[in-house]
């Protein structure tokens, strides 16, 4: 009966309006829902044939701030009590992680956003409702990572991971991938959350003189790092940040000219292709201001466009029928040719040849993007520069 | 220089820089909770609005964030003030026992820290935000340190001594320490009580303020951050000795140099550290090092 | 026969020796009175007895046991009570909850709920304050208060009971009936050690008065002896 | 000097003083007398603002002062030595007797006041680095004592300053009463020791469950049968 | 910090009334099922907490921070026993070892911390928590490898009977605990430590013992929360806000009544609940505002005003007569 006057598509999602995670959930999927909606609805919604008409979309949205426990409670309430159709995804490895088998309980269809893990890889054949769109660690920006350095040169690096999922796995990761192509790691530093004082770190790795120096880590330590560098002079020939160095108040906190050749994680910029200038500029229309986030923005974006033509193409809204249109069609999206590879009678996860690039880089004011994997749609727009400029002289 | 002296001064310098800021918002936390009575877990939120308050003056209007201080400062006195005055008086007078007092206080300010970090939230939104200023290095023999550590080092060591002597020469600080001990027979000696523990309220508000602007030059700031510096708080009073200002000031730089040398050697584990050894202490020294 | 004996009881507080070497002995039976100038140490020494510290160097036995290093509510069980200089009651307890306390936990092997009660009412009467029974110890006047302790030590079948000031703050007719109940307890087979500093209570019910200054012992004897003390007189007594 | 009227105070719901008077002169030693609990206490919180009546009025020197807070009363030159000591344990003594000497007329004299009270007791002199808590019984009333003398009231009053002490001291404590009074300065004494509190006050009040029950010069109460009986022990 | 002036007043809860409300609860899920359940079951989590934090720091004044150390390693047993790669053991025996484990820790820092009083047991408390979780996290990263482990799915219903009677055995515990000798011993403490000890009271033994117990309901919710959670890792596990909601949910029901923390734990997660999901943009300024006006205006809790309330009812009948 309901369905007869069904005026909406309800899409609902647990966010961290407030919290640690919440500047992350502003500045990734945050502006690509806000984008969405107003796309959607001015074109006058998606046209679901069950109900023989267009919808327009329309949010739930709640606070979890940062606490897995009441995202967990959020996202039941959003699927048990609003009976949402569509369910978007929580903010951060962990909460991916623990949302996952919750959707997959009620058999609610989960596209994730910010974050992603290897652990989640095995859990993935037992999850057929959840599909990840961020790459993990080893889904190709560290290995493109290791075989540029290693290309370049490199012979060592040192790394700093921040003690949490996130950190464990990239740091795992990348010492299997600089040990594939022969780079030495002198140390990997694991550091709390909470860690406010970098200068004693930094200058242990000024001391081990590494080639390579990474920060796998968020922003409230990406930044006091990289003044600490600053400050004692440290500038090795490669310093990656992730993530954090991906996001445009990174430059805005140095100076843009300060940070020239840092590298980031990056998947593309506004001289990838015409639908990426598209993408950038209509999310600076959006915020206001330009340079957000050069690495996940470009991947959640097809979330939605991927909901939208498994819904016109399905014509329902019946979250069996969409999961195998998921799990077994090709979408064309701001990435090309996007599609999932599944994991058995489980989820699926999106294939590395849908990225445009891996690796940026800080030039001239912007990230570009500097590797990428060895398949056709990759498209670098610059060159990497090794080593780095020097930091600038105060 | 050789080598390792290099490190063993840059754990020791680096530890008072760090132990510099703990002092300060310690400091500040002791006057409220040691003499106003009011275990201020909302405390690192004038922290964050200091930081804010600065962002702000200096990526706007490019004030100065030393100059902030002294606009900041001030504004963060009055409203711990005015704050102390309205709810925590009104708090203290309708409390039948001292006890129930701090019960009371304490879930007020839990309250203020919800209402202070949504308020920022919706003036500041959830950004990171940051700025960076007087990023370079110094030299000490050797070790090198970035300038803005070391302002904020010497801000807070003045600070302490000011505060110091001011608590023992003046007769404010004199009614601030008597206060603390037994606020009815203070007022029995004329202290006006209600003012002096706000004003200790608004000091140590000030003092939160003030960390939060030398703080802003270093790190990214969200409404979120207040929390962890609230707790280090805590523990550095704990640590301190309730009540005793300077074993709070001490207490801060013990915390710092204690951070500095497990990070040296396990970074991993320095919150840990911190507080395994605050616990240890505390089973060894249960009121503080500091206590009586 | 002694039912306490203290051998070179010290006690320390940093630098400051506040029981040095005190020898002493209470008999069965007996009143003991304790007094010395304002810290003089006679609290410490009941902290001592009690268990609240422990003797270092020094040895205490009670009825012949050696109870040193013993904790305080094991040396309660053993049959030995006190009540305190600065009151220590259950302020919101009501009284008789306070009094069935001492039945409940402080008697050798723990009493039935029913008897204590019993214990605690009679107790009650016994010291005066039936009529209060109900309301919380803490709303009673200072003298009450003590009263409450008084019944709560003696609720644990306390067979030697220390008294730390009873009297202070109470005026000549109050210290009179204070008096009286000393008498009173002793009369049920109590020994009782107490300290006091109103000359004419200790003369008027104690056998035998022990004098501390310094924490040393300097006098012990009959409160004759005692009231003419040279020493005593000079340190203590005035004029 | 001090006038109270008629005044009713209240512990929550429960009464504690009921319609009390009473009339202090200047230069006076006015003794307040009675059992434990009758509210002496009690009163002297009220004079001193510390609690506020329910009603009634308290005049010093011809102001009301009832529901003034007790800092303003002490600025009228009204000081109490409150009910077991109450000192700044962790102050030293010099700095306890500068305390007394907050109110900002006494602040600026405090040195010399501070004089005035080392010559009523010679022993804080010796003492003035110490902490409080530090100080034996007896020193610590002297402190007490002393303390409240600095903010150099017009009216003193002692609430039962010879709680606790060994008796030398509990004499030493009379001899300081009287010569305070020798020096103009007028005293309310609450005291235990009745016999000792009559023969060198002025007039006398008896409280009996809050409510006055007897007053007169201190000679004539010596004799009523009333005190004698329940005061005195006679 | 003093707590013990919220002290436990007799109150005799006629049996039929929580008999009646315990039907209703248990006949939920049939009734109105779905999120409501889920909503209940975060209820009953809370009171659990609250009720097992008054259980102990309620009569004995000892302000501990601990319960999201006892709730984490319940949590954590959970994550271990009932792996989402198949269950070691059948799930009411896990939740039985959950809180027999968060017992142990609780007998141990019990036996630690017996010279700590006031705010120094507070923090001692609630530093465990912190050392629990670094350790544990230090542990995972660097020992195990495991970055984070996912549990076993559980549905609603199980979920929430399950929890359902560790509620009902936390209120019993907690109703006979106040009425017993054992309870009585531990209010002497809270008024006045070392006069109970003098008066024969095994102060060591009663405090601890009692922490032991109040953290075995904690840890037993934990299990059985590991399994709503499905992914755990140690921050999740250990997060320090657990140790101070059970406060303020007990501060804001009242402490008073045996039914306060109940009360406090339900309307608390209640508003946040709906706070957090219907004004997510003002939902912290709501919710401070809301605990700063019940502390102003209701010193004795939420409950506090039930008495008023009745007393101004059974009142305005009297004048009428
Ligand atoms: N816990 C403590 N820590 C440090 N010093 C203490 C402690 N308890 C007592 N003292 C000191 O030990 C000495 C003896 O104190 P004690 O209380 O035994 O004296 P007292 O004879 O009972 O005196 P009074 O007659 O005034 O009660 C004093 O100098 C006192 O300051
Ligand atoms: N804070 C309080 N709360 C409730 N009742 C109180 C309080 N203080 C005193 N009372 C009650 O008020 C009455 C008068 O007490 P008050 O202390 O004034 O007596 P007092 O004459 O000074 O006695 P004492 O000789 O013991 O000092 C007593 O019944 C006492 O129990
Ligand atoms: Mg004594
Ligand atoms: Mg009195």
């Amino acid at each position: 009966e309901a369905e007869e006057e069904k005026d909406s598509i309800l899409i609902g999602a647990s966010r961290p309006i407030t919290g640690a995670n919440a500047p992350i959930g502003d500045a990734a999927f945050g502006p690509i829902m806000a984008l969405w909606e107003i796309k959607i609805n001015d074109a006058g919604g998606i046209y679901v044939e069950d109900y023989g008409k267009s919808l327009p979309i329309e949010y739930i949205i709640y606070d979890d701030a940062t606490d897995v426990g009441a995202m967990v409670r959020n996202t039941e309430k959003l699927i048990l009590e609003d009976e949402v159709d569509i369910l978007f995804s929580s903010c951060g490895t962990a909460f991916i992680s623990a949302q996952a088998p919750v959707a997959n309980k009620y058999g609610m269809v989960l596209v994730t956003a910010e974050g992603g893990a290897t652990i989640m890889r095995d859990a993935l054949y037992g999850l057929p409702y959840v599909f990840v769109n961020l790459p993990f660690s080893d889904h190709y920006q560290l290995p493109v990572f290791a075989d540029m350095c290693a290309a370049a040169g490199a012979k060592t690096a040192y790394m700093i991971t921040i003690a949490d999922l996130h950190g464990v796995e990239y740091g795992g990761v990348a010492a299997m991938e600089f040990d594939r192509v022969g780079i030495q790691v002198l140390a990997n530093k694991s550091v709390p959350i909470t860690y406010t004082d970098f200068s004693l770190l930094v200058k242990d790795a000024m001391a081990a003189d590494p080639d390579v120096f990474c920060v796998f880590a968020y922003p409230p330590i990406v930044i006091p790092v990289t003044g600490e560098m600053m400050v004692i002079g440290f500038n090795p020939p490669a310093v990656i940040m992730g993530p954090g160095g991906n996001f445009g108040f990174y430059g805005a906190t140095f100076g843009v000219e300060a940070i020239e050749g840092v590298s980031c994680f990056a998947a593309a910029n506004s001289k990838t292709g015409p639908e990426f200038e598209r993408h950038f500029s209509e999310l600076e229309a959006l915020v206001g201001w330009p340079n957000l986030d050069w690495w996940g923005t470009p991947f959640y974006e097809p979330i939605c466009q991927m909901w939208e033509q498994a819904i016109e193409a399905t014509g329902t809204l019946d979250q069996d029928t969409l999961r195998d249109y998921f799990a077994t069609h090709h979408f064309d999206t701001l990435l090309g040719d996007t599609y999932y590879e599944m994991f058995g009678e489980g989820g699926g996860l999106m294939v590395k040849e849908t990225h445009p690039g891996e690796i940026g880089q800080w030039q001239s004011g912007i990230v570009e993007i500097v590797g990428g994997g060895d398949w056709p749609g990759v498209v670098l727009t610059s060159e990497w520069i090794y080593p780095k400029p020097p930091w600038p002289t105060p | 220089m050789p080598e390792s002296i290099v490190t063993i001064l840059d754990i020791a310098i680096g530890g008072l820089l760090l132990g510099g800021i703990y002092a300060l918002i310690a400091m500040g936390l002791s006057l409220q909770y040691g003499v106003a009575r009011v275990l201020n877990i909302a405390h690192g939120e004038f922290i964050m609005i200091g930081a804010f308050s600065t962002f702000t003056l200096y990526t706007v209007l490019g004030i100065n964030p030393l100059v902030c201080l002294a606009i900041v400062g001030p504004i963060i006195f009055i409203i711990g003030f005015l704050l102390h005055q309205t709810l925590f008086t009104r708090l203290r007078i309708a409390a039948p026992n001292p006890g129930a007092y701090e019960a009371s206080s304490l879930l007020a300010a839990f309250g203020l820290l919800f209402v202070i970090q949504n308020l920022a939230l919706l003036g500041w939104g959830a950004d990171f935000r940051a700025y960076s200023y007087l990023n370079f290095g110094v030299n000490i023999w050797g070790a090198i340190f970035s300038a803005n550590k070391l302002v904020i080092l010497g801000f807070a060591v003045g600070i302490g001594v000011a505060f110091y002597l001011f608590l023992i020469r003046t007769r404010l600080g004199k009614a601030i320490r008597s206060a603390a001990q037994d606020p009815q027979t203070a007022s029995l000696m004329g202290v006006n009580i209600n003012r002096v523990l706000s004003i200790c309220f608004g000091f140590g508000a000030l003092m939160a303020g003030i960390a939060g602007v030398l703080i802003s030059m270093r790190v990214p700031l969200n409404p979120a951050m207040g929390l962890q510096y609230t707790l280090i708080a805590i523990i550095v009073i704990v640590l301190g000795g309730l009540g005793s200002i300077p074993g709070s000031f001490i207490g801060g730089f013990i915390l710092g140099i204690i951070g500095e040398v497990v990070t040296h050697f396990e970074p991993s584990l320095s919150l840990a550290a911190y507080y395994f050894i605050f616990m240890l202490l505390l089973l060894v020294r249960p009121k503080g090092i500091f206590g009586k | 026969m002694p039912i306490l004996e203290g051998e070179k009881v010290t006690k320390y507080f940093g630098g400051l020796a506040a029981v040095s070497k005190v020898d002493f002995n209470v008999d069965q039976g007996e009143v003991v009175g304790l007094i010395g100038p304002n810290g003089a140490g006679k609290t410490t020494l009941f902290n001592l007895i009690s268990g609240a510290f422990v003797p270092k160097p020094g040895v205490i036995r009670f009825k012949g046991e050696n109870i040193t290093g013993s904790k305080p509510h094991q040396i309660c069980r053993l049959g030995l009570s006190r009540t305190f200089q600065e009151v220590k009651i259950f302020a919101n307890m009501p009284v008789m909850q306070n009094v069935l306390l001492g039945s409940l936990f402080g008697t050798p092997t723990g009493m039935a709920s029913a008897n204590a009660a019993k214990e605690a009412a009679e107790l009650l009467d016994f010291v005066g304050l039936s009529a209060v029974g109900k309301t919380p110890a803490g709303g009673l006047t200072l003298a009450n208060q003590k009263r409450v302790e008084v019944a709560r030590a003696l609720a644990t079948k306390a067979e030697l009971l220390l008294l730390d000031e009873l009297m202070a703050g109470l005026n000549p007719t109050e210290t009179a009936e204070a008096m009286e109940l000393v008498t009173r307890i002793r009369g049920r087979g109590v020994t009782i050690f107490m300290i006091e500093h109103v000359m004419k209570a200790i003369m008027g019910v104690c056998d035998r008065i022990m004098v501390l200054h310094h924490g040393e012992k300097i006098a012990d004897g009959t409160p004759k002896e005692i009231a003419t003390s040279k020493t005593v007189i000079e340190v203590y007594l005035g004029e | 000097m001090l006038e109270v009227s008629n005044i009713d105070t209240f512990y929550g719901k429960a009464q504690a003083l009921w319609d009390v008077s009473l009339r202090i002169d200047e230069a006076e030693i006015v003794a307040l007398i009675g059992a434990n609990g009758a509210g002496k206490t009690t009163l002297l919180n009220t004079i001193s603002g510390l609690l506020r009546p329910a009603s009634g009025s308290v005049e010093f020197l011809g102001q009301r002062i009832d529901g003034l807070a007790p800092h303003t009363i002490v600025e009228l030159g009204v000081s109490h030595v409150p009910e077991g000591r109450r000192l700044f344990t962790d102050m030293s003594v010099r700095e306890n007797l500068e305390m007394g000497a907050y109110t900002s007329g006494a602040w600026k004299r405090k040195e010399e006041t501070l004089e005035q009270v080392y010559q009523v007791f010679p022993a804080l002199k010796e003492r003035g680095g110490q902490l409080a808590r530090t100080l034996s019984g007896g020193e610590q009333q002297m402190l007490a004592m002393g303390r409240g003398l600095m903010s150099k009231p017009k009216l003193c009053m002692f609430d039962e300053p010879s709680f606790g002490l060994a008796p030398m001291l509990v004499l030493e404590v009379f001899q300081v009463m009287k010569s305070l009074r020798e020096q103009g300065i007028t005293i309310l004494l609450i005291e235990q020791n009745v016999r000792h509190t009559l023969e060198i006050a002025d007039r006398g009040y008896v409280l009996e469950n809050g409510r006055i029950a007897l007053e007169g010069e201190s000679k004539k109460l010596l004799k009523e049968e009333l005190i004698r009986k329940a005061y005195l022990g006679l | 910090m003093d707590i013990t002036r919220f002290k436990s007043k007799g109150f005799f809860i006629p049996g039929l009334i929580s008999l009646v409300l315990l039907i209703l609860l248990a006949t939920l899920p049939l009734s109105l099922g779905g999120y409501t359940v889920v909503l209940v079951t975060t209820i009953l989590m809370y009171a659990i907490l609250t009720v097992s934090w008054v259980l102990f720091s309620g009569p004995s004044g000892y302000m501990s921070l601990a319960s999201a150390a006892f709730f984490g390693v319940g949590i954590y047993i959970g994550a271990l026993l009932l792996p989402n790669t198949g269950q070691v053991l059948p799930l009411l025996v896990v939740v039985v070892l959950g809180g027999l484990a968060s017992s142990i820790v609780a007998l141990g820092v019990g036996a630690l911390t017996l010279r700590l009083r006031g705010i120094y047991f507070a923090i001692f408390t609630f530093g465990l928590v912190v050392l629990i979780l670094e350790v544990l996290n230090w542990w995972e990263h660097t020992v195990s490898h495991i970055r984070g482990r996912f549990v076993m799915v559980v549905d609603n219903e199980t979920i929430f009977y399950v929890m359902l009677a560790i509620f009902v055995a936390t209120m019993l515990t907690f109703f006979f605990l106040r009425r017993s000798k054992f309870g009585l011993a531990l209010q002497s403490i809270g008024q006045n430590e070392e006069a109970a000890a003098h008066s024969g009271v095994n102060v060591t033994m009663v405090k601890v013992l009692t922490f032991a117990l109040s953290a075995f309901f904690v840890g037993a919710a934990g299990v059985v929360w590991a399994t709503r959670l499905t992914y755990i890792d140690p921050y999740i596990a250990f997060n320090f806000f657990l140790s101070f909601l059970p406060v303020l949910m007990a501060i804001f029901g009242g402490i008073g009544q045996i039914y306060g923390p109940v009360v406090g734990a339900a309307i608390f997660a209640y508003l946040q609940e709906t706070l957090q999901t219907e004004f997510p943009e003002v939902y912290m300024l709501t919710f401070g505002i809301v605990l700063v006006v019940v502390i102003l205006y209701l010193p004795n809790g939420i409950v506090g005003l039930i008495p008023k309330l009745w007393r101004r009812i059974s009142g305005g009948q009297h004048a009428n007569t």
